[in-house]
């Protein structure tokens, strides 16, 4: 998967937990919770999101790597085979 | 015994003593009811028939247990004579539950559907078409038996009496008519409302058979209402008796008697339909004594066990206000 | 001795003058007799006496007007020389009263549109539910609002605040508050609490659950604010026209802050007998609806207590204000690791610092320490939760 | 199922012709029922079937054939009576107000008044001021008396039977310019109708029509002229008037959030303002247009054509109503 697909992916979680905000540019060095107001229940409904599409296993020690789009990006490239 | 298969009056010992009695106590239950009225027990109206009672007892002892009576708001002594329970027609006057209409109708209205008296009605001869609609179901049914209705006269005055009259003569129906004339429909004479004061001679226009009568003696009454209530039973069509009498009381407790004069009343209160069955029976040896002491004592009696049965019935619930407006809805297919 | 009265005769007769008397003190009387003449608005009525005896004293001279029930007279009975005799009871029937009103009027709710506004009830209602301002909606051509100038539902709705007008919000979360700070007398109690256990438990579990079902610190936190509550029945209900109705269970209103600037309180019904996965599972369906403006009024109208947690902040605590008509608030401020007295020795531990707002009307600071003594004691324990 | 055309008043016939059949006790009375057939032929040839006796002339004496009538309830018989219009029907309202509506309650509930008084109602044949009033109103204010508004050839054929069977007074107003509608009924069967509830005669979701008797044909007209622009009303025939079916008045209204009561009686003390007053009590909080009343001008009923029509509610002043109601 390339980065922009998993940028793509990113933002299609964010986006399900959080509908009122779809389409909105997303600041990728920015953290979720500072430009959406994504608080810990978005937060986990977001990673249990990622994980179903992706299979990845995310522990909660894995939570702050996860915080902005860059991050995301990163650790799921990082984690997929 | 009530001996309602002859027309003509047979003065036994026996009937003298009910005649006397019956009077009696329509009298002291009425004194005790003026009393009980200024000490706020009975409200709403309240209209005597004291000085008239010899035209109840006269005639209602004439019809069978069976035969309908409708009368008027001045109706105590009638209920009383057709043998409703004292007690149920004192917890009436009350307003209690216990009274012969739930206590709804008070004075005025008083009922017995196991009487077959059907009231107690306070429409000046709203109770006439009654009376005609009860003879035609008997007679359409084929049941051979009178229905008495009793009104005063200035029920006179109203169509609903011209055209009672008519059907029941047009359609040959079983009515006994008794108009109870004391002269004063409330406060208007006779003589000041009517161009033909006398109510008799009306009835026989419409080809109905009718006779006038004294009605401060209750033989006299007796023996009319027993002549016209046979025919009536043998299908000759309705027939009309006009009772000549006179209330000693006002028209309602509330009333100041201005319209008639103090020496009538008193002259009237000579021919007290009570006094003179009783000085005549008494001279004439049938009763004793002894006879009107016992008959006091036991009305005297009667009466204070009413008193005593009203006063501690209970009142209707409020929450039944609305009951019995219409049928319970279980009963209505 | 027996008291002659002025009769009543007939419903409409009040009172009357005497004219005359007939009979004078020592004259024999007997049942019937007419003793006295009154003058009443129908007339003359002579007035007669239901007993016997002789006339005592007569209380009333003629041409005196007296209401019905006054004593004319009294009469001594026949066998009354020396023995007194009970006078004749004249007690009033006891009246079947009218049905008693039970309905009190409603609060009168402040108008919340001039007058000159035009809108139909069935409008009103519609934009109500949708927490629409009348004011905010356009008229049609004839100047009215009917509910065809009403939004049908939150799928018109425009972004950030989905569903919901945002503004409109903060004017009715402002007039709530005015309201509760205008007639709710507060009081205040702040207590820290250690909640290093809950934090540790909840570390434990989630390393074992499967992600969905991970729980977050809410979940157990607000099990043991609506257990604690249920001990404290004078903080949890409701306060109206005078009367505070406890509530036998807590619905908890969570407050939630909304995108944009919004704030909502949703209801958890039953927060108190919910097992805490239950809980989690609630909250983390309600929260997202709650965004998008798509509460049911029964969630939105249900709330026995308020439930205001800042924790994912940087509070310190929070000094809430009640929700009309709710008696007591909780709020929480941000966990964080302080040091903390354990035994002798200091400590780093995860403290919150949890605060009570009370109606003063109907609990006072003993009743918020209960709670919050309470509060801490079931943090202290989570897996008992 | 066969089913056959017949006209109103033929139903009407029908049904005394079943319910003389059915029960012995039952009887009708009334002025020019017998030889005459009824004023408005509805016992055209009944006496040949049921006798004098059973088929009883009355003299006009409105007030004495009607309290006979009571009385004879009371005795145990079942009578029907008729009057001939609601006009003549106020020389009797002493017996019906004052002794049918009233026995039951006032004599503690000792007495029922099983009779049935059927009277012709209404406008519209220019028979001018003292032949053509609606005064059904005036019956739905009496507590202890049913009153029905047979609008439909099935209910003037099905009202007659259940209304004799009910224990109490049953007043049946038969709008005198419904005698010759025609519709299909059964040929066989229980013809018997429900006479507690009103019917719902047409579906709509936009408005809804409330009205009784030859109203609802009216009703039913506008509506259809209002369809084409796109307005959907739901028309409520009443039926009873008394005791009024207020469950399926509010719950169509619930629904529609608009009312239109059409009312041929002068608007002033009502039926229709009855049933406005309800509406308010009960459905404020759902209406989306103030109710809306079309009555009869308040003026006595004119003779000529022209100005009796302009008295009366048509269906272009229903449907003008609830174009109004519908802010079009």
């Amino acid at each position: 998967m390339t980065d922009a697909e998993l940028s793509d992916l990113v933002a299609r979680s964010l986006y399900a937990v959080a509908p009122d905000v779809e389409g909105e540019p997303i600041d990728p060095n920015k953290s979720f919770r500072a430009q959406f107001e994504i608080d810990s229940m978005d937060f986990l409904n977001f990673v249990i999101g990622l994980h179903k599409a992706t299979g990845v296993e995310i522990l909660e020690q894995d939570y702050p790597d996860l915080q902005t789009l860059s991050g995301a990006v990163a650790f799921l490239r990082q984690r997929l085979p | 015994m009530r001996n309602i298969a002859d027309d003509r009056v047979h003065l036994t010992r026996e009937h003298a003593f009910e005649l006397l009695r019956q009077m009696t106590r329509i009298r002291r239950f009425e004194e005790k009811c003026a009393e009980l009225y200024t000490q706020e027990k009975i409200r709403g109206f309240l209209h005597l028939y004291i000085g008239e009672e010899a035209n109840a007892v006269g005639v209602i002892s004439t019809l069978s247990e069976d035969e309908a009576i409708v009368a008027t708001y001045r109706e105590h002594g009638h209920a009383l004579v057709r043998g409703l329970p004292m007690n149920e027609v004192m917890a009436e006057m009350f307003g209690k539950a216990a009274g012969s209409s739930r206590g709804r109708g008070g004075s005025m209205h008083i009922f017995s559907a196991r009487h077959r008296f059907f009231g107690g009605n306070a429409i000046v001869a709203g109770g006439l078409p009654l009376a005609v609609g009860l003879a035609l179901a008997d007679k359409m049914v084929g049941i051979e038996r009178a229905t008495c209705c009793f009104f005063g006269e200035g029920a006179a005055a109203e169509g609903e009496f011209h055209e009672s009259l008519n059907l029941a003569a047009l359609w040959h129906l079983p009515v006994l008519f008794v108009c109870e004339n004391n002269l004063y429909a409330m406060g208007t004479a006779l003589a000041r409302s009517q161009s033909n004061p006398s109510i008799s001679e009306r009835a026989a226009v419409y080809g109905i058979e009718s006779e006038a009568v004294d009605g401060m003696n209750v033989v006299d009454v007796e023996a009319a209402a027993r002549r016209a209530v046979h025919a009536v039973r043998r299908g000759e069509g309705p027939r009309f008796i006009e009772a000549m009498t006179y209330r000693f009381r006002a028209h309602s407790m509330f009333d100041p008697d201005l319209y008639r004069e103090k020496a009538e009343i008193e002259e009237w209160k000579k021919r007290d339909p009570i006094m003179l069955f009783a000085d005549w029976a008494l001279s004439a040896g049938i009763l004793h004594q002894d006879d009107r002491q016992e008959i006091e004592a036991g009305v005297a009696q009667e009466i204070d066990a009413a008193v005593a049965f009203a006063e501690a019935a209970d009142w209707e619930p409020v929450e039944d206000l609305v009951k019995d407006v219409i049928s319970p809805p279980e009963t209505v297919p | 001795m027996i008291e002659f009265k002025m009769p009543s005769l007939g419903a409409d007769m009040e009172a009357a003058t005497l004219v005359e008397w007939f009979k004078a003190p020592g004259d024999r009387v007997e049942r019937g007799d007419i003793i006295a003449l009154v003058e009443t608005q129908k007339g003359a009525i002579e007035i007669e006496v239901f007993n016997e005896g002789i006339i005592g004293e007569q209380r009333i001279q003629p041409g005196r007007k007296v209401p019905v029930g006054t004593v004319l007279a009294t009469i001594v009975g026949p066998a009354e020389e020396e023995a007194s005799i009970p006078a004749v009871k004249t007690t009033k029937p006891v009246e079947p009263r009218p049905q008693e009103r039970l309905t009190r009027a409603e609060e009168a709710p402040a108008p919340a549109t001039p007058p000159s506004l035009r809108i139909t009830p069935a409008a009103r209602r519609r934009a109500a539910a949708l927490g629409i301002s009348p004011e905010s909606l356009a008229p049609g051509s004839d100047g009215i609002i009917g509910l065809a100038q009403v939004p049908t539902g939150p799928e018109r709705a425009h972004r950030r605040g989905a569903g919901l007008d945002l503004d409109e919000m903060r004017k009715a979360i402002g007039a709530a508050m005015v309201r509760s700070h205008r007639d709710i007398p507060h009081y205040w109690v702040m207590h820290a609490i250690d909640a290093t256990p809950l934090f540790e438990w909840l570390e434990t579990q989630n390393a074992i659950r499967p992600m969905e079902r991970r729980l977050l610190y809410i979940a157990p936190l607000m099990k043991a604010v609506a257990l604690a509550l249920k001990q404290v029945p004078e903080l949890n209900g409701h306060y109206k026209d005078g009367v505070f109705r406890p509530s036998p269970a807590v619905h908890m209103g969570l407050a939630t802050a909304l995108r944009g600037g919004g704030l909502i309180a949703p209801a958890i019904r039953d927060a108190d007998s919910r097992t805490v996965d239950e809980l989690m599972d609630v909250i983390a369906e309600l929260v997202p609806r709650a965004r998008l403006g798509r509460l049911r009024s029964s969630e939105m109208t249900d709330g026995t207590v308020t439930l205001s947690n800042l924790g994912e902040g940087n509070a310190d605590s929070v000094f809430p204000l009640i929700y009309p008509n709710q008696v007591a608030i909780v709020g929480c401020g941000t966990a964080c690791p302080r040091p903390w007295v354990v035994g002798n020795a200091v400590a780093i531990r995860q403290v919150i610092q949890v605060t009570l707002a009370g109606d003063h009307r109907v609990s006072h600071g003993r009743h918020a320490a209960q709670f919050l003594t309470r509060l801490s004691e079931l943090l202290a324990h989570p897996e008992g939760l | 199922m066969t089913t056959r055309r017949m006209t109103y008043r033929e139903a009407v016939r029908e049904a005394l012709r079943e319910s003389l059949t059915r029960d012995k006790r039952v009887f009708l009375m009334g002025e020019d029922v017998n030889r005459y057939g009824g004023a408005y032929a509805c016992s055209l040839g009944l006496p040949a079937e049921f006798g004098d006796e059973r088929i009883r002339d009355a003299p006009l004496s409105e007030s004495a054939f009607v309290g006979a009538g009571i009385g004879a309830a009371l005795g145990g018989m079942r009578p029907i009576v008729e009057i001939m219009t609601i006009n003549f029907s106020l020389l009797a309202l002493d017996q019906i107000v004052n002794s049918a509506a009233t026995l039951r309650h006032m004599s503690g509930g000792q007495f029922s008044v099983p009779i049935v008084i059927r009277m012709a109602t209404g406008a519209g044949r220019q028979l001018a001021a003292q032949h053509s009033h609606s005064l059904e109103g005036w019956y739905g204010h009496i507590p202890g008396i049913r009153v029905l508004a047979p609008a439909t050839v099935a209910d003037a054929r099905g009202m007659l039977w259940p209304a004799l069977m009910n224990p109490d007074p049953v007043v049946i107003m038969e709008h005198a310019t419904l005698y010759n509608e025609e519709d299909e009924l059964p040929t066989e069967g229980d013809m018997s109708v429900d006479i507690g509830k009103a019917a719902k005669r047409r579906e709509g979701a936009d408005a809804t029509v409330i009205a009784h008797s030859a109203c609802v044909k009216k009703a039913l007209d506008a509506a259809d002229m209002l369809a084409s622009e796109g307005i959907n009303c739901e028309v409520i025939d009443l039926r009873i008037l008394r005791p009024l079916d207020d469950e399926t008045i509010i719950a169509s209204v619930r629904k529609t959030h608009r009312a239109i009561i059409v009312d041929e009686a002068w608007r002033s003390g009502s039926l229709a303002a009855e049933i406005s007053s309800r509406i308010t009590e009960q459905a404020f909080y759902d209406l989306d247009a103030p109710v809306a009343r079309v009555c009869g001008a308040e003026v006595p009923i004119p003779y000529p054509r022209h100005l009796e029509l302009a008295a009366l509610p048509q269906p272009q002043s229903i449907a003008a109503a609830v174009r109004k109601a519908m802010r079009r």
